[in-house]
């Protein structure tokens, strides 16, 4: 039951499109605290990435195709989360290079390299407001799921809801990075989009596992 | 944008037409309703400051609630200076701060203090205290 | 203009291609013997930051004796870094330094202190301690 | 042999002319320590100032004279010497206001109203290479030129050579206001254009007095 690139690949294409269907409301999220264009920024880096998943050669391994995906992110989004999440997808990368599947070690190193690709890039610690929000329950969840002895799929849907929950615990804190920052306590209500869209990523991640 | 009720409006000064239009860009982003205008370049639009320009922002975007100028170098605060001088309304006069905050980030961080609402001397020390908080 | 032998080159990375193609405009006057280039606005244009017009920008003004780089927010300062990052020889990463210093005031300060032959360490100190310079 | 507004004119027509002739040593002197604009700023200042004379009316004090020059400069120098000359000439126009004819005392309260004024608007020093340094020296030698019982024609000339020695003595500083500040001690051995301007128009100040 490991994860091999054709999973990679569903996380990669249900990634563009849970992203295109939540375009609006990261925008509007954006919009309250920031400049209003996560959800085009992500969309659009996104969007890039679907054409390039065709030229990956028959033996690219999943972190080939996350790599792909870092690459395009950095050169497209156009605003912070284009640098964050390329960096996290290129730690991911390397953080499985040469493996053809993941089993569920891979799959928590891969997690916890992707954060600490974000923590690297952005310098944002624990309750900042920001995507590591996020990610960093899911990385504890993941590893917790995995000491416990559950299966890849399993661990990927204990990230999951450990970020969707660490995006909503974003509501009452104030930024100390990123835009929101520029507002003090008038971020205090409004969820951090990147880590919302940080928790649909890995939503999808979950779901492309579910069906293996 | 002209001046908004209630709110403070901002004026980007620089010797450079193009800083001030990106300012108002870039600041307008995440200050959406709040009235920004650029006085960049000469008269002729070569680089510069002009009295004129700065003294019509500053007539733009204010709507009573104050008027927060950012200039680039020395010489556009002289010219702010003195544009505000030369204002005929001494109330208006009185509700207009030139700020020596650095302008990229002052005018951010004072455009988004002035679309929270924040009067003239939280959007002044909102610019004042900008750098350094992103 | 591009990289000038034995002089420190600079980028102006800026949400807005405006406001980087001012400052070099701005920055020139007083540097017209230096290399500046403008990484503004992301690939089409559009307000945000271009990983590719920053390293693009990059070698465009390095000459081998270093080249600062200036920006606007904390995103522009992520791209940035990452730009430098992926650049392929270690000796021009080495080289390349992103300054945390007020865009408009560093980059006219490291500009004058470039076109006086100042190395890297200086061009960098100068941008660092621009603010209220003048 | 008082100072009438025939004076101020022949004056006012005599700084287009100088500022034209000396146009490349002023951009030659900014270029040096500045942006390289200073005699393009003035000239231009000084020609939108010739076709307004026409419209002074018989009347005109030289104060009205001095004011029309202050406001055309405020509006059409485009650099640090418009509001500092502008806020000059306009303090000047102020400390003889009403007067027809401008005796020693008044040449005096008017060029002590003019470096105020430059002082006021630029907040520099002596000593921080700038136009200060010709005014300061100018002002204190009319000051004593009066005091030593001289006519109005003796205490402008007076002011005027001190303006040039004291534009001399900007060479050997290290600029503390102005863009020449930026060069730290780079500015050393080159004279402030400022400086030098001042020490042009307060000669062509004197040379108007001295046909009188
Ligand atoms: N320094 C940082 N560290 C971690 N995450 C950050 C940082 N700065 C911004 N972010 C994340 O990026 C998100 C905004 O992304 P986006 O809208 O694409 O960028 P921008 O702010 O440049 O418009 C924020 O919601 C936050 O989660
Ligand atoms: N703060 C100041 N106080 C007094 N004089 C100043 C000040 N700043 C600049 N100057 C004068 O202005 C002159 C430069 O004028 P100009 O070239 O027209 O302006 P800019 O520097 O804006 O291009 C300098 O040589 C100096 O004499
Ligand atoms: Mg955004
Ligand atoms: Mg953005
Ligand atoms: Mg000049
Ligand atoms: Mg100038």
């Amino acid at each position: 039951m490991t994860l091999n690139t054709d999973w990679a690949v569903r996380w990669i294409k249900g990634s563009a499109a849970v992203v295109s269907e939540h375009r609006v409301e990261l925008i509007t999220l954006d919009r309250e605290i920031g400049d209003g264009d996560h959800g085009e920024n992500l969309d659009r880096g996104f969007s890039a990435v679907l054409p390039k998943l065709d030229d990956l050669p028959a033996d690219a391994t999943p972190g080939d195709a996350l790599k792909l995906v870092a690459t395009t992110l950095i050169s497209t989004v156009g605003g912070a989360a284009g640098p964050l999440y390329g960096t996290a997808y290129l730690k991911a990368a390397g953080a499985v290079a040469g493996h053809a599947e993941l089993d569920g070690e891979a799959v928590v190193a891969m997690l916890t390299a992707a954060r600490d690709g974000i923590v690297l890039r952005g310098k944002a610690e624990a309750g900042d407001k920001t995507m590591v929000d996020a990610w960093t329950p899911a990385v504890d969840a993941a590893s917790s799921a995995l000491a416990d002895g559950l299966g890849e799929a399993a661990i990927l849907d204990a990230a999951a809801t450990a970020a969707e929950a660490g995006a909503r615990a974003t509501e009452p804190l104030v930024a100390r990075k990123g835009r929101a920052s520029y507002l003090g306590e008038r971020a205090i209500g409004h969820r951090d989009p990147g880590a919302q869209s940080s928790a649909l990523l890995l939503r999808v991640a979950a779901d492309a596992a579910a069906g293996v | 944008m002209a001046g908004v009720a209630g709110r403070v409006g901002l004026v980007f000064v620089s010797h450079s037409s193009k800083i001030a239009e990106g300012l108002v860009e870039l600041a307008g982003q995440m200050a959406q309703g709040t009235a920004l205008a650029a006085a960049g370049g000469m008269d002729d639009g070569g680089i510069g400051t002009s009295f004129d320009r700065v003294g019509e922002a500053i007539a733009a975007v204010d709507s009573g609630s104050g008027v927060v100028v950012l200039c680039d170098l020395g010489s556009a605060i002289l010219t702010a200076e003195t544009a505000r001088d030369f204002l005929d309304d001494d109330d208006v006069r009185d509700r207009v701060v030139i700020v020596d905050a650095p302008l990229v980030e002052g005018a951010v961080a004072a455009a988004v203090e002035a679309e929270g609402g924040g009067d003239l001397a939280a959007v002044v020390s909102a610019a004042r205290s900008a750098i350094g908080a992103f």
